[in-house]
């Protein structure tokens, strides 16, 4: 018996203890929450999504030092406030990240959120944030479905996974309108199937044929049997991946099975320089969806041009930015994240508040650019005016080929074979 | 009346017939011995016996009920209770709770308040009840023989099966086990197996018949004296040395 | 005598009392209360079968994915039908009756097996039942179930953000409450001796007249079922959605037996000190050194292992009187 | 059609090979010290980082990385066998289970701690030889032969050398061991250390076959088929392990082609399904495992 008392009382003291120092915590957070704008966010740091999750947190952080040292801080009411980046990582677990969102709402006193990337954690994270009224801008929660659940203080700064692979679909139609038989060979998960769905249906709609349409489960090893099978309906576009992973395995093995086709369009995946780093040639020619890329044309000048107000740094000092914090290139992870945070506080100086109904309607109402693109959402949240481009690994870089108007150079079309590419042939006139 | 009856039971592994056309019958509130060399297959009867293992031919009856194809724990609730060769106490927990399981689960079937109480009185009766709160692991091996049949007699048995049991006693531990045995069986009426080794003197004083086991086969059955001086015995008794010097 | 057996049952409850306040009277408390909820009732869950019995069933997760499916199906198919709250108490039927059903169905066929074998089997059944789901498109497929939005519709934003935020954490609290308890009966009457004896030496409780096979799967179903509760409130309930890659995570059910074996297998305070250890440990590195805290988490467990073999319980206990049942 | 199935069967024994060879390991240490390695994977994803920094940095070629791995291994095994599993003898076995997936952790995030989160990758190109029915990379030849090759020596350094026998000696019979005086704990050390660098050897073949994706957390998906491949072969012996690792792989990649054919599923998820379910059949038939059971 007497073991059993002290043990609990053991128990309740270890709690207390850390406890307190939550207590502690919360107070002095609370006394300094006036003079200054908190953004939090919970972020991937470890697990799956640790990638983007480092990616996104760094993006942040150059887009706060931009804000800070370069725009001064946040107008408000007068007076320039600074911004404070609160993260914490959630381990890419649903149980964490609704912990954390909250601590990040009641202790850390944010006023505004940025999502847990990927759409399942975002969607963790969402009863907590809607039920404290906290305005949350999701980045990577690139499924409709996520704005199809009524949530009102929930907005997109990605453009949705349907659009993901349609604007490749243009290019080539517009490049090629011989090829028409398009193969899908795909991640069998929730995002995957979002962007092959639009994918698939905008095809159909463009006249294109579709020849092969199957998925592979999530961290596979080996992915021949899927190939063989495709390689047999001669396809002339290969549409397809899902993450890094799988993406890289994709084309390792549609070279060492020497599947060549006009064009392959893989997702996610070619976005990052791994990628080229793996695979080195391999990787020519390869083209990859990109909610944005270095070398993008989103410029005050463009924004002109498209009647819209600019705000925030040139893409050129935000990967200097980036650069001084990462020693690295931006991926568009980076860039969305870091979107987040202008978007947030352009809002706050328009709406010259903190209230979050405020704020909620300013984003509605709000229609820039910014280096990451346009912010334009719908009603729902859902984000309308942001564009996707379509990247290719030209002679090791990854260059923006559409569209028109933000390429940076010309399309290479058609792929160089396998054969070629072994003996060194880029995918560069 | 007869108790416990195998008909011509047979049960090999693989290629070795470890017990063969076995035929066998134990009255009620009898004390029936089994003597046999190593390996003779005494201990492939008890398993029979206790269900352990299905016989590959032949029939087993208890109290005129077929149990060949009862399940060991089926069997216990009959009212058959063994003892292992080396006992298996339940370790990590106490003495006392190793014979009141018996007593909850076996024959008894009592509640555990109840069971507790029964395991008390035998644990006094076998003289360990001093141990009852230390763990089976803590103890002798000795000991844990003695809790082993304290945890079979807890299971208030009609069928007792006692496997050398006495094996490594003092005799007058010996006499004091025998008698008390005795005792315990005339007062609730049980039917008790012993089967030894050696130790024919043990057997002598407990068993009113004896069989002699060998090769898996019955080589004799009578009342205890006569069976152990034929000569047959003997040899085999005086083969079972040297056989004890080849094996282990 | 019976309400000193019980000692241990009404400390646990002070102490999930402490930690329900706590919750509630500290802002931002009330999530990582939630969180740690989640682990011990897991424990308290899982130990009924783990602890009490001593076997492994490495696909336990498979039953928490069942009960969160059951919400979820309860909810998309029905949640037009104008029943109102009522849908919930209609998803935690279907909840149970699912991981029921299935555990009887494993419980039948892996149960025969022994030690690592069985383990392992399970693992087959989880994973093989995560892909049949993703391959045949069942349920969704990879997409699972999003059940904000129906829900939203039919019960308005407030009672659902209610219902996720607040009145799932309770019933993980209840589901705790009600699986310490059911492990404080059985180690108290005749099951738990038979359990403690089939635990110990399968043959020898046999002969003693224990119906091995019957213990092992009313512990398995009843171990099931309240992990079919757990899966159904601290996910469905909780999180909104159900997708397949997520709910047939093994890790959960490792983490399951880490927090057992933390706490001391077969006792009763055991998996609420292992959930307790495990929780704060994560919640509070993850807030400390965010991105290091798995690093410094591991080694601590692996000290806290070594300095106690048995489960920090388990091990105290074991240096008195080793007596789960009535101490 | 037929071209398909062949393809996948080739395909699939080059991958049993390698699954084979990755599970050797974990059968070993369960055989002698009754320990399921949760952290199994996480080995195997060190061999990937392996054969990866030696081709990124010093050009060394997979092949030359298969003993440098090897020698990695051993040092890792006998470090964690002296600072953790050896503390933890005579606990309950489900205990080093905890520790073990500790362990398992602690690598992973060292590695993420180090080599950051990234998704890495070689270009060892050999080219490769056309079969008519499929194309085969040279890179999986060597992977599916050294496999074997590997295999096949710790068998026979199981059968000749005294050390190899004394492992098997404990496997069989633990008491009977000590008995003729093996000191077991020596083998317990012995047999981890082994057991653990032919795991870090086979992440070098399973780079050769997938030589991209490399990345911390690569190694959960191995850590669940080695347990099934480990059950397949009987968990007490390495060799069933071997053999089962192809059956593994043939019914992964073989049971795709008919799959396909049924309209209206996602045939590849259903594969797993298929050899899950294999499992669970062969272990209803045979409770010890389809190879090797005997050794319990």
């Amino acid at each position: 018996m007497k073991r059993a008392r002290v043990l609990c009382v053991v128990i309740a003291m270890f709690f207390l203890t850390g406890l307190n120092y939550g207590c502690a915590r919360q107070s002095g957070v609370g006394q300094q929450a006036a003079d200054k704008i908190v953004i939090g966010a919970p972020l991937s740091l470890s697990g799956k999504y640790a990638k983007e999750g480092q990616m996104a947190l760094w993006g942040a952080e150059a887009i706060r030092r931009w804000i800070n040292e370069v725009n001064g801080g946040i107008e408000l009411s007068g007076k320039k406030l600074p911004v404070e980046f609160k993260y914490y990582d959630d381990e890419s677990k649903k149980e964490s990240v609704q912990s954390l969102v909250e601590r990040l709402i009641t202790v850390d006193k944010v006023d505004f959120l940025i999502s847990p990337y990927s759409s399942d954690l975002a969607l963790a994270s969402a009863p907590i944030a809607d039920s404290h009224r906290k305005v949350m801008i999701t980045h990577g929660a690139a499924t409709d479905r996520v704005y199809q659940q009524g949530y009102k203080y929930i907005t997109q700064v990605y453009t949705p996974g349907s659009r993901y692979q349609t604007g490749f679909l243009d290019m080539i139609k517009n490049k090629d309108p011989e090829a028409k038989k398009a193969a899908f060979i795909y991640e069998d998960d929730e995002f995957s199937r979002s962007v092959i769905n639009g994918a698939r249906a905008y095809a159909n709609k463009q006249g294109f044929e579709v020849v092969f349409d199957k998925t592979y489960p999530s961290k596979p090893t080996d992915l021949s049997p899927l190939i063989q099978e495709l390689k047999t309906t001669k396809p002339d576009l290969i549409i397809g991946g899902g993450h890094f992973a799988d993406g890289q395995l994709l084309t390792e093995q549609l070279s060492s099975l020497e599947v060549n086709v006009k064009a392959v369009s893989i997702n996610v995946a070619p976005a990052i320089p791994d990628y080229y780093k793996a695979l080195g040639v391999k990787a020519e020619g390869i083209m990859c969806p990109g909610q944005w890329e270095m070398g993008v044309k989103y410029s005050p000048e463009a924004a002109g041009k498209a009647g819209l107000e600019w705000f925030g740094p040139s893409q050129e000092d935000f990967a200097g930015l980036f650069n001084a914090a990462a020693n690295q290139k931006p991926s568009y992870h980076a860039a969305g994240a870091g979107a987040c945070l202008l978007i947030y506080a352009r809002a706050v100086e328009k709406a010259q508040s903190l209230d979050p109904d405020k704020i909620r309607e300013e984003l509605g109402k709000l229609k820039m650019m910014n280096f990451f693109g346009t912010w334009d959402i719908d009603e729902t949240g859902k984000q309308t005016g942001h564009n996707m481009v379509v990247t290719q690994w030209q002679a090791g870089e990854n260059i923006v080929v559409w569209p028109p108007e933000a390429a940076g150079a010309k399309l290479f079309y058609p792929l160089p074979s396998w054969a070629e590419k072994a003996r060194g042939t880029l995918a560069k006139e | 009346m007869e108790f416990l009856s195998l008909e011509n039971v047979s049960k090999n592994f693989g290629g070795l017939v470890a017990v063969d056309k076995l035929n066998l019958t134990v009255q009620a509130g009898e004390s029936f011995g089994i003597v046999g060399p190593n390996g003779s297959g005494k201990t492939t009867l008890y398993n029979l016996i206790s269900g352990v293992y299905r016989p590959d031919e032949g029939k087993i009856y208890l109290a005129g009920k077929e149990i060949t194809n009862l399940p060991p724990h089926a069997r216990a609730r009959l009212g058959i209770a063994r003892t292992f060769q080396i006992p298996r106490p339940f370790n990590s927990a106490t003495v006392l709770e190793n014979v009141a399981v018996g007593a909850m689960f076996g024959y008894a079937g009592a509640g555990v308040g109840d069971a507790f109480k029964i395991a008390g009185q035998y644990l006094e009766l076998i003289g360990i009840d001093h141990k009852k709160d230390e763990k089976a692991m803590k103890l002798t091996p000795l000991e844990k023989r003695l809790v082993e049949i304290a945890r079979a007699l807890a299971m208030k048995p009609k069928l007792l099966l006692l496997d050398e049991v006495m094996a490594g006693m003092n005799p007058g531990d010996i006499d004091r086990l025998i008698t008390l045995l005795k005792r315990i069986k005339d007062e609730e009426n049980i039917s008790v197996i012993a089967m030894v080794e050696h130790l024919m003197h043990a057997i002598t004083k407990f068993a009113g018949r004896l069989m002699v086991m060998h090769r898996g086969k019955k080589l004799m059955e009578g009342g205890t004296i006569e069976v152990l001086n034929t000569q047959e015995v003997i040899d085999v008794y005086l083969g079972k040395k040297m056989v004890g010097i080849t094996t282990c | 005598m019976s309400l000193k057996k019980y000692y241990e049952f009404l400390s646990l409850l002070v102490f999930y009392a402490v930690l329900f306040f706590l919750g509630l009277a500290i802002p931002g408390m009330w999530q990582p209360v939630s969180l740690i909820m989640f682990y011990v009732a897991l424990g308290q869950c899982f130990n009924i079968f783990l602890g009490l019995t001593g076997y492994v069933d490495f696909g336990y997760v498979a039953f928490l994915a069942m009960g969160a499916y059951g919400m979820a199906i309860a909810v998309d198919l029905l949640h037009r039908q104008g029943l109102g709250v009522f849908i919930i108490f209609i998803g935690l039927v279907l909840a149970v009756l699912m991981s029921t059903l299935l555990s009887l169905a494993v419980g039948a066929v892996a149960l025969r097996l022994r030690g690592a074998y069985f383990a392992i089997a399970t693992i087959g059944v989880n994973e093989g039942f995560r892909y049949f789901i993703e391959g045949a498109r069942l349920w969704g497929g990879s997409e699972g179930i999003i059940i904000s939005g129906p829900l939203r519709q039919s019960l308005g934003p407030q009672t659902v953000n209610y219902l996720s935020t607040f009145v799932a954490d309770v019933l993980v609290f209840l589901i705790a409450i009600l699986a310490a308890f059911v492990t404080a009966r059985i180690i108290n009457g005749k099951m738990g001796y038979a359990m403690m004896a089939l635990r110990e030496d399968e043959d020898a409780a046999k002969v003693i007249g224990v119906n091995v096979t019957k213990y092992k799967i009313i512990a398995f179903v009843i171990s099931a079922s309240f992990a079919g509760l757990l899966g159904a409130c601290a996910w469905t309930l909780k999180m909104t959605y159900v997708f397949p890659a997520d709910v047939f995570l093994i890790t959960y059910t490792i983490e399951a037996i880490a927090i057992v074996m933390l706490g001391g297998a077969g006792t009763l305070l055991g998996p609420a000190a292992g959930g307790l250890i495990y929780g704060i440990l994560k919640y509070y590195l993850a807030i400390k050194l965010p991105g290091l805290q798995l690093l410094i988490l591991a080694p601590l467990l692996i000290i806290i292992i070594v300095i106690f073999p048995e489960g920090v319980v388990g091990t105290i206990k074991k240096r008195g009187a080793w007596r789960p049942w009535n101490s | 059609m037929f071209d398909q199935l062949a393809g996948n069967l080739l395909f699939g024994i080059v991958l049993g090979a390698v699954y084979g060879l990755a599970t050797m390991g974990l059968s070993l240490i369960f055989g002698v010290l009754k320990i399921v390695n949760v952290g199994h994977g996480q080995f195997i994803m060190i061999g990937a980082y392996t054969a990866f920094w030696m081709f990124t940095l010093y050009k060394i070629s997979p092949l030359g990385s298969l003993f440098i791995a090897f020698i990695i291994g051993l040092a890792v095994g006998l470090i964690i066998f002296y600072t953790i599993i050896k503390r933890l003898t005579g606990a309950p076995e489900l205990t080093t289970l905890l520790a073990t997936f500790a362990t398992g952790i602690f690598i992973e995030e060292l590695a993420k701690f180090f080599w950051g989160p990234d998704y890495r990758g070689y270009n060892w190109d050999l080219g490769r030889v056309d079969l008519g029915f499929t194309l085969l990379s040279y890179s999986k030849i060597y992977a599916l032969l050294l496999s074997i090759a590997i295999a096949f020596l710790i068998y026979l350094w199981f059968q000749k050398t005294k050390l190899g026998m004394a492992i098997r000696a404990v496997v069989e019979d633990r008491q009977g061991a000590m008995v003729c005086g093996i000191d077991v704990q020596k083998v317990y050390a012995l047999s981890f250390a082994l057991g653990i660098a032919l795991t870090v050897t086979s992440g070098v073949l399973v780079t050769l076959f997938v030589p991209v994706g490399i990345n911390p957390y690569m190694g959960h998906e191995y850590t669940l088929k080695a347990f099934v491949i480990a059950v397949l072969g009987g968990l007490f012996s390495p060799w069933g392990a071997f053999y089962a690792g192809f059956i593994f792989g043939l019914l992964e990649n073989g049971s795709y082609t008919v799959l396909s054919s049924i309209p209206g599923v996602e045939p590849f998820s259903l594969t797993r399904t298929v050899t899950f379910l294999v499992l669970l059949l062969i272990l209803l038939i045979k409770p010890d495992g389809l190879l090797g059971g005997k050794n319990k």
